[in-house]
């Protein structure tokens, strides 16, 4: 049990929109793999790639960026920027070999609990498969 | 000073105490630098629990408080509520959400508490970080602006009216009424349109509390919800600078230019007439033919332009039934047929005015590809027979589209427009008359296509946005988890202000740098994420703060 | 068909020719252009207002001692040029400079822009050890026969954006055998056309994308994949670019040359980035080791995020790293990779918005779920 | 002045880290702060060693400075002071200006534990990444001809490496390690604080040997070296003095300022001359260019390189960095050292060789410098 690799998954998670859905799956009892790490923010525009990029050096297994879905942004538009915003730096990732499947963007509303709890049970078996960062052992960072 | 954080463990209950060994949480936080004291409690948000929040905070000289309950959308705005109270900045103070988002889907008690110490240790990684937050309050002009002068904006107006609340109507043509006043009478009752309108025009030209400015137009409109400055051209070609707390757009719409679809003939020749065109002639009683003869055969053609705008307009299937009824009232043996690619007559009393007109002897024939030549009509029936079908008027009934104006009044107004270029809400069903700006609101054919009862019942629902939320002396507090731009950091490439779907960001000229206009700005942070520098950050959510917390969520 | 005029000097005398010109019958106020500087030939980059300095003046001069696109910014970050003023400038630096006026860091006002046909430049060692002035001649003879000029940086051999997009005149340059008898001047623009009235020299009619550029155009498609897969860019993955980044000194040299970064203070060496002791504290219990200063990498994947949208591949980080980092060629390929996903060719346009302020409702979908 | 002889083992570096890995062992330090070979081999990182694992590709002498030690220091312990106990094995120079930092508050001292090495020099970063294989062995030889004792600096380290006179131990070293005088056959542990003899007492060293066989070779190699620096000086001055030759000499500055961020005594988050401060609307360029016919862009090169010394003569501790990343391979360093040289005589000022003397701008004795008044 304990020597059983648990990923660790940051996730930033929009307020109105993807907080609320893991709020909903929370009262809704829905168990997942406490494999989620929750920072909230306010709205998925706010996630700098720098955030995602420094998360992953410091060794977060995977990232996954949450937001409202398109169309449904609290702010009107910001998701859509957030969604640029992470193609591009997935590209980064991808072009230079990296595991880009460490890296997610998923919309979750605030009404899809059971939805948040597979994205997060599914993804979490995904990063399984693929193990570890590696980030998190090297020395020359 | 000597900083003394709090942390709060919420029990909730049984709700988190059962699934989360709170003592063990306790144990670990303890030991964390500059961390004073660490206690449980059954219930936080309890009346007990909120005096014992309080007692403690002052007792203990707090300069930080983390508690750790349930989620900040459940009370969050209750513990900076007792935070404020107790004298401590509000925004010192971080909840941790380990009930929804821990004891509630972790069964294993041994896992649900590494998690919550986890959140807890996070928390307290970040705190030192917070910044005090000012809570600001502005005061809120009662006073409505609204333009356009038909029956949306006379509604509006007469609706917000009153002693305690100016209301100022730009009109751009020299009356009142906008189309309406050609209509005789009005579908589906056929009562004259003067009852309705008249007497309202009357009350507003007789209120005074209404300023009502024909030949008007509005210049510019700078400011926010509650402090808005319009420049308003006058009839006398002065400026005049008005201030006002809100602003209704009600400018309506046009008509789609039928000699875009040539086809149809429309000023090719004579007798093929327009819709309004129709209204107008019919209410100078003078429906005759260019030879001055009356007509005999006249066909009403629907959804013109349907196709290219793209969607029904929904008011010209009603109003063809009412220009059938002109027709029959004046020449009884006319023969009125209506061509349509769809008939659209909904709601709950329109299908018995179509009933009555059909009885009449009205026709209604479905018919596509329709070409109007000379005193005749092509078209192909449902069973694509070709037809041709002699009549000696026509009337098109061009689609409704936006107001030739309407996208500088967008760019003015810095509110968007939707794809078809009607004013677009902020949100169908969550704020169908609101705009992406606080404080400016749309009603009735600006819109989108309406017919005049809907009109009135948007503004009635804007009258009523108004009415609550800004209340005479009511004091605004904007938000206070703003952004905010270093002066130092900025080098002006205002990618920030591209990004900003508020207008809440400026650029100073002269300094060269952006600045946040922070009544303005609803903090989501997307400038702060676009700043390749750094410059722009969101209180509460900087770089650092949440840089903070994923290292310590990661240790 | 584009109107030339053809000046029967060597193409580097006939350009002297036409700024000279310029200047004097005061068409342009000030020449911006290389220009060698002292006895020691040292060549600069120089705002020209005398004609007889343009004696030394260089202005086809095979170096890029800084991304012009760069300087132009510096010159109009304040305000724009109140008089018109010409800048020769190689293709890259001008979308350079496009891209920095997109966002707000200079002005296109009253500039013309000269450029060229560019058969690249040298690495900036073969200035520092004067190695370059005897390479001038092969230089010259492979851009006659449209061919890649051996020694040129790395980029410029890949360099696919060889012709200019928005110059007001372009010196016909590569595949032109008569270079060093004639000028070919391609006038772009009606300014052009009218600046150069009353000069003399004959004008002719013909195309700029001759087939020596075509093929020189596919030529250096070729040398771009060798040099890709010199350094197998796709195949690095985390190990790949620690073994890559990991000799970097950390000066930030390569952004602070780096047209594109234009920040007043990179990120990378703010606050935000610093760690506190206690980080330090768990990543050595995380790791058992650490390199310090910390965020080598993250300031290379960092630097990528920000400047692959608008990389117009100029080569300047690599030719000043002092580490003989390729980093170009990492951004070169990172920079399409990501340009490609908008299609989007930085600087070709000045119309043209950068991605990251727009988007599009529908796109993407394979990115998200 | 005593210390502990150690016999050497293998080699050098071996011995020296052979004792310090049993200084972990022993918990005497957590942390080693020392250059290991990168992954790739073909450079040497700064890193916090916990493990003693990594010291086994550690070196105690790297062949090259790829960055000044003080600067990796100070991005450990800017941010306030750690609870590790950190050993910090660093050459002479990169202490010197670990002591300028920290009296600048951009090295928090405490729990840091300096030690420092006799120096030979290091190979320029150019030629050491042409063939890193070839630099190591060549910088073996150099090690080995210092050790030898012979005065004649080795031709393949860099140039201002053979005109320094501070390749030697600070006054503000916690333990210095002295390798000249016994041909690489015995190496000298010399303690500056008592809690450098307590610590390596634990080691089984005893600081009773006398150290005579050291100072002279230090003596030696010292003597040479002085005469040698005022010779490269005297060499160096027409290239400089006046300000057309000084134009001429940055003729070819690309305005990098490289070797400013890579000075480990420039410690400004962001230099002066990289601000907006510096730059002006375009008719001020024009009326420069005017005023001479033409200027060249970037403008005011001359103003950095003058402005940075201004900023840093009197704590340049002439490591070198600058000269070694200069992308145009402009003689910054050896330039500096003459300036450098000159300012601090002013104050007789030392940088680096002691915590207490204050940085000379800071203080001020009222009775001083009469030679720069006019009566």
């Amino acid at each position: 049990m304990k020597d059983e690799f648990e990923p660790r998954i940051i996730g930033f998670l929009c307020n109105w929109c993807s907080y609320a859905g893991a709020d909903l799956a929370g009262t809704s009892r829905l168990q997942y793999p406490p494999s989620l790490l929750p920072i909230r923010v306010m709205c998925s525009s706010r996630v700098d790639p720098l955030f995602v990029i420094s998360a992953f050096l410091r060794g977060a297994d995977a990232v996954l960026i949450a937001g409202c879905h398109p169309g449904d942004c609290h702010y009107q538009e910001g998701n859509y920027y957030a969604r640029r915003r992470f193609a591009c730096v997935r590209k980064v990732f991808e072009t230079l070999g990296m595991e880009s499947d460490r890296l997610r963007l998923s919309w979750i509303s605030a009404s899809e609990g059971p939805r948040f709890a597979n994205v997060i049970t599914e993804y979490t078996e995904k990063i399984k498969k693929l193990g570890p960062n590696p980030a998190n052992k090297k020395i020359f960072l | 000073m000597e900083e003394k954080i709090g942390v709060y463990i919420c029990e909730c209950g049984p709700n988190i105490a059962e699934n989360v060994d709170i003592d063990k949480v306790i144990n670990v936080v303890s030991s964390l630098p500059s961390v004073g004291i660490v206690e449980r409690h059954k219930l936080l948000c309890s009346e007990d629990g909120k005096k014992f929040l309080k007692q403690s905070i002052q007792e203990h000289g707090l300069t930080r408080l983390v508690i750790a309950a349930c989620s900040p959308k459940q009370h969050e705005a209750t513990f900076m509520k007792v935070c404020e109270e107790a004298g401590l900045n509000p925004h010192l103070f971080q909840l941790v959400n380990i009930r929804e988002q821990c004891a509630w889907i972790i069964e294993d008690k041994e896992r649900a508490t590494d998690r919550a110490t986890r959140y807890v240790r996070a928390a307290l990684r970040r705190i030192p970080y917070h910044q005090p937050l000012e809570k600001r309050e502005i005061d809120c002009n009662p006073d409505v602006l609204v333009i356009g002068g038909g029956i949306t904006g006379i509604e509006t107006s007469l609706l917000l009216a009153g002693p305690d609340r100016k209301v100022y109507l730009v009109e751009k043509t020299s009356f009142l009424g906008g189309k309406l006043r050609e209509f005789e009478k009005l579908a589906p009752g056929m009562e004259s349109t003067d009852k309705l309108l008249k007497h309202k025009i009357k009350n507003v030209e007789e209120s005074e509390n209404i300023k009502v400015f024909t030949n008007a137009e509005v210049k510019g409109v700078i400011g926010f919800l509650g402090n808005f400055i319009a420049v308003v051209k006058t009839g006398e070609n002065e400026e005049l600078e008005i201030k006002v707390g809100s602003v209704v757009v009600a400018t309506g719409f046009d008509l789609f230019d039928p000699t875009k679809i040539p086809r149809y003939g429309y000023s090719k020749f004579d007798d093929v007439y327009t819709s309004l065109e129709f209204e107008k002639m019919n209410l100078n009683g003078k429906i005759l033919l260019k030879n001055g003869q009356p007509p005999k055969s006249i066909a009403i053609i629907h959804c013109v332009g349907r196709e290219e705008r793209g969607y029904c307009s929904a008011v010209c299937c009603s109003y063809s039934l009412k220009f059938a009824r002109y027709l029959k009232a004046r020449f009884p043996d006319v023969k009125v047929s209506n061509l349509y690619t769809e008939l659209s007559v909904p709601g709950k009393v329109y299908q018995k005015f179509y009933e009555e007109t059909k009885a009449m002897g009205v026709d209604f024939i479905r018919a596509r590809e329709i070409e109007i030549k000379e005193k005749v009509i092509k078209y192909l029936t449902e069973d694509e027979k070709e037809q041709n079908l002699a009549v000696d008027m026509v009337i098109l009934t061009p689609a409704i589209q936006p107001s030739s104006d309407a996208s500088k009044l967008a760019e003015m107004l810095k509110i968007s427009q939707d794809e078809k270029g009607f004013f677009a809400e902020e949100h169908e069903k969550l704020g169908p008359v609101s705009t992406s700006m606080e404080g400016i609101f749309i009603a009735g054919c600006a819109q989108g296509p309406r017919n005049i009862a809907d009109s009135i019942i948007q503004a009635e629902a804007v009258a009523g946005k108004i009415l609550s939320s800004i209340i005479p002396g009511k004091k605004l507090e904007p938000e206070a988890r703003t952004s905010e731009i270093s002066e130092a950091l900025c080098i002006g490439c205002q990618t920030c202000l591209e990004v900003c779907a508020y207008g809440a960001i400026y650029f100073d000229e002269i300094k060269r740098v952006s600045v946040v206009n922070e009544i303005l700005c609803r903090g989501c942070g997307n400038c702060a994420a676009s700043c390749p520098s750094g410059a722009a950050s969101l209180k509460h959510f900087t770089a650092t703060q949440i840089h903070q917390e994923v290292v310590e969520a990661l240790r | 068909m584009a109107n030339i005029l053809k000046i029967s000097k060597n193409a580097e005398e006939g350009l002297r020719e036409l700024l000279r010109f310029l200047l004097e019958k005061k068409r342009v106020k000030a020449v911006f252009t290389l220009r060698k500087i002292n006895e020691n030939s040292a060549v600069s980059y120089s705002l020209i207002t005398d004609s007889e300095m343009l004696k030394d003046a260089l202005p086809l001069f095979p170096l890029m001692p800084q991304n012009a696109g760069k300087l132009l910014s510096r010159l109009t970050l304040k305000e724009h040029l109140l008089e018109p003023t010409a800048a020769v400038v190689r293709p890259c630096e001008l979308r350079a400079f496009i891209e920095l006026v997109k966002r707000k860091q200079g002005s296109l006002d009253n500039f013309i822009f000269i450029s060229t046909t560019c058969p690249g430049t040298y690495p900036l060692e073969l200035s520092t050890n004067g190695d370059i002035w005897k390479k001038l001649p092969e230089y010259e003879m492979c851009v006659k026969e449209g061919d890649i000029v051996p020694d040129i940086r790395p980029v410029c051999q890949a360099c696919e954006h060889f012709i200019p997009y928005s110059a007001d005149m372009t010196i016909a340059l590569i595949g032109k055998k008569d270079v060093d008898k004639s000028c070919e001047i391609f006038l772009n623009t009606e300014k052009a056309e009218k600046l150069i009235e009353g000069m003399d020299g004959e004008l002719s009619e013909g195309e700029l994308e001759t087939k020596e550029i075509k093929k020189l155009h596919s030529k250096r498609q070729e040398k771009k994949k060798e040099l890709f897969k010199e350094i197998n860019v796709e195949s690095l993955g985390l190990s790949g670019l620690i073994e890559t980044f990991g000799r970097c000194i950390g000066c930030h040299g390569c952004g602070r040359v780096c047209p594109i970064c234009y920040c007043v203070l990179c990120d990378f060496d703010s606050r935000d980035y610093e760690c506190e002791p206690s980080t330090y504290e768990s990543e050595l219990k995380k790791r058992g080791g650490m390199r310090v200063p910390p965020n080598t990498v993250l300031y290379q994947l960092g630097r990528l995020t920000h400047v692959s949208v608008s990389c117009v591949g100029c080569g300047m980080c690599t030719d000043v790293c002092p580490a003989d980092i390729p980093i170009s060629t990492i951004f070169l390929k990172v920079g399409e990779e990501v340009q490609n996903l908008f299609n989007y060719i930085p600087g070709k346009s000045v119309e043209e918005a950068i991605p990251l302020t727009k988007y599009e409702k529908e796109e993407f979908a394979e990115v998200e779920d | 002045m005593k210390g502990a002889r150690v016999a050497v083992k293998d080699s050098i570096e071996k011995t020296v880290l052979n004792i310090l890995s049993k200084a972990i062992d022993k918990k005497l330090f957590d942390v080693i702060l020392i250059p290991i070979m990168v992954p790739a081999g073909d450079s040497y990182a700064w890193v916090l060693a916990q493990d003693k694992s990594l010291l086994d590709s550690a070196s105690s002498l790297p062949p090259i400075m790829s960055v000044q030690g003080a600067k990796a220091l100070s991005s450990v312990t800017r941010m306030g002071k750690t609870n590790k106990k950190i050993a910090a094995l660093m050459r002479p120079c990169e202490i010197r200006a670990v002591i300028e930092l920290s009296k600048l508050s951009q090295i928090e001292l405490d729990n840091i534990f300096l030690i420092s090495m006799d120096c030979p020099g290091v190979l320029p970063l150019k030629d050491w990444l042409k063939d890193p294989t070839k630099g190591i062995n060549s910088f073996r030889k150099v090690i080995q001809r210092f050790v030898d004792g012979d005065p004649e600096p080795d031709q393949s380290v860099r140039p201002v490496c053979t005109i320094c006179h501070r390749f030697y131990d600070s006054s503000a070293v916690d333990l210095h390690i002295g390798i000249l005088g016994k041909k690489g056959e015995y190496i000298f542990f010399i303690p500056h604080t008592t809690q450098a003899e307590t610590i390596f007492a634990e080691l089984g060293l005893s600081f009773k040997d006398d150290i005579s066989h050291w100072q002279n070779g230090v003596d030696e190699v010292l003597k040479q070296r002085k005469k040698k620096r005022s010779l490269v000086q005297e060499e160096l001055k027409p290239e400089v003095i006046g300000l057309d030759k000084l134009l001429d000499t940055f003729s070819n500055c690309i305005n990098c300022h490289i070797c400013q961020s890579v000075c480990p005594i420039c410690y400004c988050r962001q230099c002066y001359f990289d601000s907006d401060k510096v730059k002006q609307p375009p008719d001020d360029y024009l009326m420069r260019a005017e005023s001479k016919g033409n200027i060249s862009l970037p403008p005011d090169k001359i103003l950095f390189h003058l402005g940075r010394m201004s900023h840093m003569a009197l704590s340049c501790v002439g490591c070198g960095a600058c000269e070694d990343a200069c992308p145009m391979s402009i003689k910054v360093a050896q330039i500096f050292s003459l300036i450098a040289d000159r300012s601090q005589e002013l104050f007789n000022y030392i940088p680096g060789e002691s915590l207490e003397e204050p940085l000379p701008l800071r203080v001020f004795e009222e009775d001083e410098l009469h030679e720069v008044e006019t009566p």
